[in-house]
C-alpha cells in the first residue's frame, strides 16, 4: 500500500488552528476567525492535493496510508497511530473540509457580533480534526479518537451559549446520548479484539472469512449502535432536536453536513463485516426504515425551522443508513445520497441561519412569512436546496434519493415491496414538510413582529450559500454520470451480483416524483390557500400533538431512563449514607454503646466496685474449684 | 479437735465481712468490716501455722496486724478528711470517681 | 453434713467445749455489725469479735499473737475506731435500706457463693489431716519462736513494715492537718466583731439550748420571748449533721402546727 | 541518583531545612519544600532515565540489616510498576506544594508543620513502593497515615477531625489484619528454612490453601480499604471533604494507589492460588465499585465528594484490571494508577480553587463560571474529560487496556463495566453543567481567574494527562515487561482471538 508523509496535515492543520486559538485567549480575538477559515482551508487544499495524488494512481493503488506513532501497544494489543486515506475517506475530507470551510467563511460574518467568536472558530477547527481523525483513522480505535473527538467538539459547539441552561442542557443530553453509542463502539472493539485479535480495518477484513458469524454479527450490532448514536438514529435519535441550540453555522456543518453523517461512515467503512453478517444488515435496514419515517413526521409537526430541518436530517440519515444497510449494491448510493445531502441540508441551514440573521433570531415560522422580497438570494439558495431534497431533477437529491428508492424497491421480495415503500412514503412527507418550511417562510402574508426589520444577509454569508446551492444543483448529476461515485468506491467493496429488478428505473422515479407531487399539494392546499396562525394552534389532532412532543421520543426517556435513573441514584445515596456507611457507624457506636453500658457499672461507688471485686474472687475461685475438681 | 473447724470460722468470718463491706455505707462500719475480713485472714493463717507446725503463719499474722494497723490510720485519717469536706462519713456521697 | 457431724463428735476436749460456745458467739457478733444501725454498737460488737478470736489464737498456741491482739488490736485500733466515731458523731445512725438497685441481692449471692465454694474447697484440702500441732515448734515458747523467726528470716520484711509504720503515720498526719486559710481571730478580734456587728443580739453570747423549752437536751432549741424557737441556739454541727429534733415539736401553742424553720 | 536510600532521605533533609526556617518568614519555608520537592521530582526522573526497561528483576536494590533478631532487613528496589508509581508521587508533590500554596493558613499548627508533614509524607510514598521487605512495607504503610492523619485533622474543613479518625480507624483496621497476615508468614518461613521477611524469599512458601486464602484475605481486606473498593469505601468521601485539596491528592493519588500496588506486589506475589480462587468475587466487587461509584458521584451535592466517588469507580477499574489477569489488564491497571494520579490531582486542585474562592463546596453554589474566570473553567472541564476518559486523555488509554483486557477473559464484567463510560460522562457534565455554564449566579460575578502560580501549577498535570494520551509509550515500555512478568509467573497467558468460538 502506498505510504504518503502528508496525510497527518490534513489533521494537524486544524488542530493547530485550535489549540493556537484556546491558548492564545483574547490576544487572538482580531485575527482568530481568519485563522481558523485559513487552517480550515488549508486542509481542503491538501485534501484537493491528496485527491490529484488518488486520480493519479491505479484504482487497487489508490489507498494511502501513514504510520505516525506506536500509540498502546501491550501483549497483541497492539494499535498504531495511523491514518488511511482511501476513496471512501477522501470523499469524507473533500466534504468535510469543503463544506467546513465554507461554514467558517459564514461564521466570520454570523458570529460577528459574538464577543466569543475566537473560541468559536477554535471548536470549529477542533471539530475539523477530530473529524478528519475519525474518517483517516486506519483501525476502529483510531476512529474512536475521532468519534468522541467529534463528540467533545458538538458539545462544546451545542453549548457554545452555555449561558442560557436549556442549551447547557442540550449539549450535556447530545454528549451523553452519543456516549451511550461510543459503548457499542467499544463494545464493538472489544469483540473484536476478543475475537479477531485486531482492531484496524485491514487487520479485521483479513481474518473476516475465518470468523464466525455469531461474532461478526455481534460487532455488526454493536457498530449499529455507535452510529446510531451519533447519527441520531432511532432509538438514540433524541439530541438532535435539542441540538440545534448551538449556533446555525454549527448545525449546517455538524448536525447536516458531516458529524451526524459518521454512522453511514461507520457502516459503510465496515461494509465486510456486515455483508457478513445479515442479521446485522438487516437490522441497519429496519433501524433506517424507522428513523426516515420517524424524522419525517417529526418534521411536519415543527414550527421551529431548525428543528423542522433537524427533523428532515435525521430522516435524510434515515435513507442513508438504509441504503448502507441494503449491502454492496447500496453503499455508493448511501454515500451519494450523504454527499449531495451535505451540500443541500448544509445550503438550507445556512439559508436558514440567514434569515435567523435577518429576523432578530426569531426561529419560529409561524412569525415569518413573505421573506422571499426581502431576502431574495436566501430564498433562491434555499429554493435549490428545496428542490434538491424533494428530488425534483435534475437537482442532486433525484439522483442519490432514487437511487436509494430504488435499490430499495429491489432488494427482493417482500423486505424489497414493504422497504419500497417506506422510501417512497417517506419521499411523499418529506415533500410536505420541505414545502411547509417554504411556505411559511418564504411566502405568504409577513406575519412577523413590527420592531423586526427583515434584510438580506451580507456577501460573506451569501456566498457559501451560493457555493452550497450550486453543489445542490449539480452534485447530483455530477456523482451520478457513468456512474462516477459508484466506481469509484468499487474497489473497496465486495462484488454484488445483479439483482432481479422489481421496477423498472424509470417506474421507480415516477412513483418518487407522484408522491412528491401529493405532498407538495397538501401543503399547498394546507398552508398557501389559507391563512396560517402566528401563534401554533392548540386545537389540533392528537397525532399532530404528539409529532410536535417529536413523537414522545423525550417521555419516553425521561420515564424509562432519567427518572428510574435519578430514583436509583438517590436511593443509592441514601442506602450508602443508611446502610454501608450505616454499617461502618454501627461498628463505632456499637463499642460506644457497649463503653456506655459498661460505664454504668463505674457508678462511682466503692461499694459497686466492693462488690465487683467479691463476684470477681467468686468467680476466681469457682474456677479453681471447677479445676482442682 | 479438727483444727479445720478454726478454717471454717475464719471463711465465715471473712465472707460476713466481706458482705459487710458491700452493703454498709457508713465508712467507719465499713472499715470495721474490712478489720473483720483481716482478723479471718488471721484466724487462719494461725490455725495453719497449729496444722503445720510452724510458727511461719503466726509471722504472717503479726504482719498482717501491722499493715491493718497501718491501713487504719490512714483510712481514719482519710475518713476524716472527707468527713471534714463534705459532712458526711457515707462511702456513697463520695462518689465523685465517675466524673 | 455426715463431716460436720463427725467434726463435732470428735470435738470432745475442753478447747473444743470453748469453740463450740465461743465461735457462734463470734459469729453472732460478726453478723450483729452487718445489722445494727448504729456505728458505735458495731465498733462494740467488733471488739468482742477481736477478743474472741484472741481467744482462739491462745487456743492455738498462739500466745504472743493473742496478747497482741487484745493490746493493739482491741485496745488501740478499737479505740481509735471509737475516736473517730465521736468525732463524726456517736449518735448518727445509718439507714439499712439499700440505694444502690441490685448491690445487696449480688453481694449475698457472691458472698454466699463465696463462702460455699471456699467452705467445699477447704473440706477437700483439709480432710483426713490431722494438725501436728505446735508443741516442738514452742519449745522455748512462743514468743522467743516468733521472735526468732522475725529477726532471722524475716528481718528484711520486719523492716521494711516498720517503715510503713512510720509512713503510715507520717501520712495520717499530713493527712489530718489542716492548712489555715485566715489567721486565727485573737479573742479581742472576736469581741469586737460581737459589738461592732451588725445587731447587738448576740453581744452576750448565743442563746443556749433548751431554755425556755419543754427538754433543755443539748439538741433543742431555746424559745424566744414570742414562742418561737431560736435557730442559733443549737450547735450548727447537729444541724448539718440532721441531729437537731425538729423545733417546730416544741413551739409553745403551736404543737400541732408545722412552722417552717426560721434561718 | 541511582540510591532509593538517598532518594527516600532527600525529603527528609528537607523537612529538617524547613523546621530551621524563622517561623515568620512563611514565604522562605514555602520556598524550601518546593525546592525539596522538585529537587526529588528531578532526583526521580533522573533515576527513571536509567531504569533498564527490559530487564524484569527489582533495580537500584539496597539492602541493610535493621533488626537482626528478627531477620528484619532495610530492603528496597523496584520494577516498572513501583517506579511508575514512585515517579508520579514525586512529580505530584510539587504540583501540590505550589498549588496549595495558602492550604496551610488556618490550620491548627503552624505552616512549617504542614511542609514538614507533606516532606515526610513523601519520603513515605517513595519508601512504600520500593519496599521489598515485606516488615518495612508494612511499617510504611502503618506509618505513612500519621501524617496524612495530622494533614486532615489539623488543615482540613469542616468536621476535620471526625473525618480524619475515620480514616485513620478504617486504615488501620485494615493494617491490623495485614499484621496478622504478616506474623503468619514469618512464622511459616520460620518452618520452611530461617524467619525472614524478604518478599523474595516469602513468595516461595509452601502453604496449604486454606492459610493461603485466610492469609490472602488479611492482606487483601488492607489493601481493599486503601484502595476502596466497594463496600469499604466510605472513610474516602468523609476524608476528601475535610482535607485540603493538597492533601487530598496525596491521599487519592498516591495513598490509595498503595492499596492497587499492593494487590499486585503482595496479593498475587505471595499467595498465587488464593489470588486464583478469589478472582471472581474480587472482579464482583470491582464491577459493584464502578457502577456504584459512578452513581454516588452522579447524585453528590458537594464537589469534592462527587471527586471522591468517581475515585471509587476508577479504582473499581484499576481492581478489575488486575485481577483480570490478562496482560492488557495488567498493564492498563497500572497505567491507570499513573493517570489516574494526575486527573484527580487536576480535579481536585482545580476544584480546590473554585472552592476556595466561592467559599463553598456545594455544586449548586457555583454557576457560570466558564464567563467569569475562563482558565479556571478550561482547566476544570479538561480534568472532567480526563476523568470520564475521553480519548485524547491519558485516561481513556488505560481504561480501554482495562476493558479489553478484562473482556478477552471476562466479557460480562467488563460489559457492565463498560455502562460506566456512561455514567462518567454524566457525573462530570452535570457538575460542569451546573458549575461552569448557565447564567452567572449571585455571589460569583467577581470571582478571580486563576493567578500566574495557579497556571504554573496546573499546566504540568494537563500536559502530562494529554501527553500520556497521545503518546503512552514510554510508560506502556516500562510497565509491560513488570506486567507480563506477574502474570507469567501466575501461569496465565493471554486468551487466543477465539475467531467467535464461543
Amino acid at each position: 500500500m502506498t505510504t504518503s508523509n502528508s496525510l497527518v496535515y490534513l489533521i494537524a492543520l486544524p488542530l493547530l488552528g485550535a489549540i493556537i486559538l484556546i491558548l492564545a485567549g483574547r490576544r487572538a480575538d482580531k485575527w482568530g476567525h481568519i485563522l481558523g477559515t485559513l487552517m480550515s482551508a488549508s486542509s481542503f487544499v491538501v485534501g484537493l492535493y491528496q485527491l490529484s495524488q488518488m486520480l493519479g494512481r491505479s484504482n487497487q493503488a489508490r489507498p494511502v496510508t501513514q504510520k505516525l506513532f506506536e500509540w498502546i501497544s501491550v501483549g497483541t494489543f497492539k494499535v498504531d497511530a495511523a491514518l488511511l486515506l482511501d476513496q471512501l475517506s477522501i470523499c469524507f475530507v473533500l466534504l468535510i473540509t469543503g463544506v467546513g470551510t465554507l461554514i467558517h467563511i459564514y461564521s466570520i460574518s454570523y458570529m460577528s457580533h459574538d464577543h466569543d467568536r475566537r473560541r468559536f472558530f477554535a471548536y470549529l477547527n477542533l471539530f475539523i480534526a477530530a473529524m478528519l481523525l475519525l474518517v483517516l483513522g486506519n483501525s476502529y480505535l483510531n476512529l474512536y479518537v475521532g468519534w468522541e473527538g467529534v463528540g467533545l467538539a458538538s458539545y462544546l459547539l451545542i453549548g457554545f451559549w452555555n449561558q442560557k441552561p436549556a442549551y447547557a442542557t442540550a449539549s450535556k443530553k447530545a454528549f451523553v446520548m452519543n456516549r451511550i453509542g461510543d459503548m457499542g463502539l467499544s463494545f464493538a472493539i472489544m469483540i473484536a479484539f476478543a475475537s479477531v485479535g485486531t482492531v484496524s480495518f485491514e487487520g479485521i477484513k483479513e481474518h473476516v472469512h475465518h470468523t464466525s458469524t455469531g461474532a461478526l454479527t455481534a460487532i455488526g450490532i454493536m457498530l449499529l449502535v455507535a452510529a446510531t448514536g451519533k447519527s441520531a438514529q432511532f432509538p438514540l435519535q433524541a439530541w438532535l432536536g435539542d441540538a440545534m441550540a448551538g449556533p446555525t453555522p454549527v448545525s449546517a456543518l455538524i448536525h447536516a453536513a458531516t458529524m451526524v453523517t459518521a454512522g453511514v461512515y461507520l457502516i459503510t467503512r465496515s461494509s465486510f463485516i456486515f455483508d457478513a453478517a445479515p442479521t446485522a444488515q438487516l437490522l441497519v435496514v429496519i433501524v433506517g426504515a424507522i428513523t426516515l419515517l420517524f424524522g419525517a413526521l417529526i418534521g411536519t409537526a415543527k414550527d421551529d425551522i431548525k428543528k423542522a430541518l433537524a427533523a428532515s436530517t435525521m430522516s435524510q440519515i434515515g435513507y442513508m443508513i438504509l441504503g448502507a444497510g441494503l449491502g454492496p449494491v447500496g453503499y455508493a448510493f448511501a454515500i451519494m445520497h450523504l454527499l449531495t445531502h451535505g451540500f443541500f441540508k448544509a445550503g438550507m441551514f445556512l439559508g436558514a441561519g440567514s434569515v435567523m440573521h435577518g429576523m432578530n433570531d426569531e426561529v419560529n415560522m409561524r412569525k415569518y412569512g413573505a421573506l422571499r422580497k426581502f431576502m431574495p438570494i436566501t430564498f433562491a439558495t434555499f429554493g435549490l436546496g428545496y428542490l434538491a431534497i424533494l428530488g425534483v431533477p435534475p437537482f442532486a437529491g433525484f439522483y442519490s434519493k432514487d437511487m436509494i428508492i430504488e435499490t430499495a424497491f429491489n432488494s427482493g421480495g417482500t423486505k424489497g415491496i414493504i422497504l419500497g415503500s417506506v422510501t417512497l412514503l417517506g419521499a411523499g412527507i418529506t415533500a410536505f414538510y420541505m414545502t411547509r418550511v417554504m411556505i411559511l417562510t418564504f411566502t405568504g402574508k409577513s406575519r412577523w413582529d413590527e420592531e423586526v426589520h427583515p434584510h438580506e444577509s451580507p456577501l460573506l454569508m451569501w456566498l457559501p450559500m451560493a457555493v452550497l446551492a450550486i453543489g445542490s444543483v449539480s452534485s447530483g448529476f455530477l456523482l451520478s454520470r457513468g456512474d462516477a461515485l459508484v466506481n469509484w468506491l468499487a474497489p473497496l467493496f465486495e462484488e454484488h451480483g445483479e439483482h432481479s429488478e422489481l421496477l423498472k428505473p424509470i417506474v421507480v422515479s415516477g412513483l418518487a416524483l407522484m408522491m412528491v407531487a401529493i405532498g407538495v399539494a397538501i401543503a399547498f392546499l394546507k398552508y398557501s390557500r389559507q391563512e396560517v396562525a402566528s401563534v401554533a394552534p392548540e386545537d389540533v389532532s392528537v397525532f399532530t400533538k404528539i409529532a410536535r412532543q417529536d413523537l414522545m421520543q423525550d417521555r419516553f426517556n425521561e420515564a424509562v431512563f432519567m427518572r428510574p435513573g435519578q430514583h436509583l441514584t438517590q436511593v443509592l445515596v441514601k442506602t450508602d449514607e443508611a446502610v454501608i456507611d450505616g454499617a461502618v457507624r454501627g461498628v463505632g457506636q456499637m463499642a460506644m454503646g457497649s463503653g456506655a453500658l459498661l460505664r454504668g457499672v463505674q457508678s462511682g461507688f466503692v461499694r459497686s466496685y466492693a462488690a465487683l471485686i467479691l463476684v470477681g474472687a467468686v468467680l476466681l475461685i469457682a474456677a479453681i474449684w471447677v479445676v482442682t475438681n | 479437735m479438727d483444727a479445720a473447724n478454726y478454717l471454717y470460722l475464719s471463711v465465715l468470718l471473712f465472707t460476713i465481712g466481706a458482705v459487710g463491706v458491700v452493703v454498709r455505707r457508713n465508712a467507719i462500719v465499713v472499715f470495721m468490716c474490712i478489720e473483720l475480713m483481716l482478723n479471718a485472714a488471721n484466724l487462719a493463717f494461725v490455725t495453719f501455722s497449729r496444722i503445720n507446725g510452724d510458727l511461719n503463719g503466726q509471722v504472717v499474722a503479726f504482719f498482717t496486724m501491722v499493715v491493718a494497723a497501718c491501713e487504719v490510720v490512714v483510712g481514719l485519717a482519710i475518713i476524716v478528711t472527707i468527713y471534714r469536706s463534705r459532712r458526711s462519713a457515707s462511702v456513697d456521697d463520695a462518689s465523685l470517681l465517675k466524673r | 453434713m455426715i463431716e460436720l457431724a463427725l467434726a463435732v463428735g470428735q470435738t470432745q476436749t475442753p478447747e473444743a467445749v470453748m469453740f463450740w460456745i465461743l465461735a457462734p458467739l463470734t459469729v453472732a457478733a460478726a453478723f450483729g455489725m452487718l445489722l445494727v444501725k448504729k456505728a458505735v454498737h458495731s465498733a462494740i460488737l467488733m471488739a468482742s469479735v477481736m477478743i474472741n478470736l484472741a481467744i482462739f489464737y491462745i487456743a492455738q498456741d498462739a500466745l504472743f499473737l493473742g496478747i497482741v491482739q487484745i493490746v493493739v488490736y482491741t485496745g488501740a485500733v478499737m479505740m481509735l475506731f471509737l475516736f473517730i466515731l465521736m468525732l463524726v458523731g456517736v449518735d448518727s445512725s445509718d439507714s439499712l435500706t439499700e440505694t444502690i438497685t441490685g448491690l445487696r441481692p449480688i453481694a449475698i449471692t457472691a458472698a454466699v457463693g463465696f463462702g460455699g465454694l471456699m467452705v467445699s474447697l477447704l473440706s477437700r484440702a483439709t480432710l483426713g489431716r490431722s494438725a501436728v500441732g505446735l508443741q516442738v515448734a514452742n519449745e522455748n515458747g512462743n514468743v522467743k519462736g516468733i521472735a526468732q523467726l522475725l529477726f532471722s528470716t524475716y528481718v528484711w520484711p520486719f523492716e521494711v513494715v516498720s517503715a510503713l509504720l512510720i509512713t503510715a503515720a507520717l501520712g495520717a498526719m499530713v493527712l489530718a492537718h489542716h492548712q489555715r486559710l485566715q489567721t486565727r481571730p485573737t479573742q479581742r478580734e472576736l469581741s469586737t466583731e460581737r459589738f461592732r456587728g451588725i445587731s447587738l443580739a448576740n453581744a452576750a453570747g448565743l442563746p443556749a439550748p433548751g431554755v425556755f423549752a419543754r427538754h433543755n437536751a443539748v439538741d433543742v432549741p431555746a424559745l424566744l420571748p414570742d414562742g418561737s424557737p431560736a435557730a442559733n441556739s443549737v450547735n450548727a454541727t447537729l444541724e448539718a449533721r440532721g441531729d437537731m429534733l425538729n423545733s417546730g415539736a416544741f413551739e409553745l401553742g403551736k404543737i400541732d402546727t408545722s412552722a417552717g424553720e426560721e434561718k | 541518583m541511582n540510591s532509593l536510600t538517598l532518594l527516600m532521605l532527600l525529603p527528609i533533609f528537607g523537612s529538617v531545612a524547613v523546621a530551621a526556617t524563622p517561623k515568620a518568614k512563611e514565604t522562605l519555608t514555602k520556598q524550601v519544600a518546593l525546592a525539596t520537592t522538585l529537587i526529588v521530582a528531578a532526583a526521580t526522573i533522573a533515576m527513571a532515565v536509567s531504569f533498564q526497561r527490559d530487564n524484569v528483576d527489582l533495580q537500584f536494590v539496597e539492602k541493610y540489616s535493621w533488626i537482626p533478631t528478627f531477620g528484619i532487613n532495610f530492603a528496597v528496589g523496584i520494577d516498572g510498576l513501583a517506579l511508575v508509581l514512585i515517579l508520579m508521587s514525586t512529580i505530584l508533590a510539587p504540583i501540590v506544594v505550589l498549588a496549595g500554596w495558602n492550604e496551610s493558613h488556618g490550620g491548627r499548627w503552624s505552616v512549617k508543620v504542614f511542609y514538614i508533614l507533606i516532606l515526610v509524607l513523601e519520603t513515605m510514598m517513595i519508601g512504600v513502593f520500593a519496599a521489598t521487605d515485606v516488615f518495612l512495607f508494612y511499617v510504611i504503610f502503618e506509618a505513612m497515615l500519621i501524617p496524612v492523619y495530622f494533614l486532615i485533622g489539623g488543615y482540613g474543613s469542616g468536621q476535620r477531625s471526625a473525618a480524619a479518625v475515620k480514616f485513620l480507624i478504617y486504615s488501620l483496621f485494615g493494617g491490623l489484619l495485614m499484621l496478622a497476615s504478616i506474623i503468619a508468614l514469618y512464622v511459616m518461613s520460620g518452618d520452611q528454612g530461617g524467619h525472614t521477611f524478604d518478599l523474595q524469599a516469602l513468595s516461595q512458601l509452601q502453604m496449604s490453601s486454606t492459610t493461603q486464602n485466610f492469609l490472602f484475605l488479611g492482606f487483601f481486606i488492607a489493601f481493599a480499604i486503601k484502595a476502596p473498593l466497594w463496600p469499604l469505601h466510605t472513610w474516602l468521601p468523609d476524608a476528601a471533604e475535610s482535607a485540603t485539596p493538597g492533601t487530598s491528592v496525596l491521599l487519592l493519588g498516591v495513598l490509595d494507589k498503595v492499596g492497587t500496588f499492593g494487590m499486585i506486589r503482595y496479593c498475587l506475589t505471595l499467595f498465587p492460588d488464593a489470588s486464583k480462587t478469589f478472582t471472581p468475587m474480587i472482579l464482583i466487587l470491582a464491577v459493584i465499585s464502578i457502577v456504584y461509584g459512578a452513581f454516588l458521584a452522579i447524585g453528590q451535592r458537594d464537589l469534592k465528594r462527587l471527586i471522591a466517588f468517581t475515585s471509587i469507580s476508577h479504582f473499581g477499574f484499576i481492581t478489575m484490571g488486575i485481577f483480570a489477569m490478562t496482560s492488557q489488564g495488567h498493564s492498563g491497571a497500572t497505567l491507570y494508577m499513573f493517570n489516574h494520579g494526575f486527573s484527580t490531582a487536576a480535579l481536585f486542585l482545580v476544584g480546590g480553587w473554585m472552592i476556595s474562592r466561592r467559599g463553598s463546596s456545594t455544586i449548586a453554589d457555583f454557576g457560570g463560571l466558564q464567563r467569569v474566570t475562563p482558565v479556571m473553567a478550561w482547566s476544570f472541564f479538561l480534568a472532567g474529560m480526563s476523568s470520564l476518559a475521553l480519548p485524547g486523555m491519558s485516561s481513556f488509554v488505560s481504561e480501554f487496556l482495562v476493558l479489553v483486557g478484562t473482556f478477552t477473559r471476562y466479557p460480562v464484567h467488563a460489559v457492565i463495566a463498560t455502562f460506566g463510560i456512561v455514567l462518567a460522562a454524566l457525573y462530570i457534565l452535570i457538575p460542569v453543567q451546573k458549575a461552569l455554564h448557565g447564567p452567572t449566579t449571585a455571589g460569583n460575578e467577581n470571582l478571580s481567574d486563576l493567578n500566574l502560580r495557579e497556571k504554573i501549577a496546573i499546566a504540568p498535570v494537563i500536559a502530562i494527562i494529554i501527553a500520556i494520551g497521545f503518546y503512552p509509550a514510554p510508560l506502556l515500555k516500562v510497565i509491560n515487561p513488570a506486567s507480563a512478568h506477574v502474570i507469567a509467573q501466575l501461569g496465565f497467558t493471554d486468551p487466543a482471538p477465539t475467531n467467535g468460538d464461543k
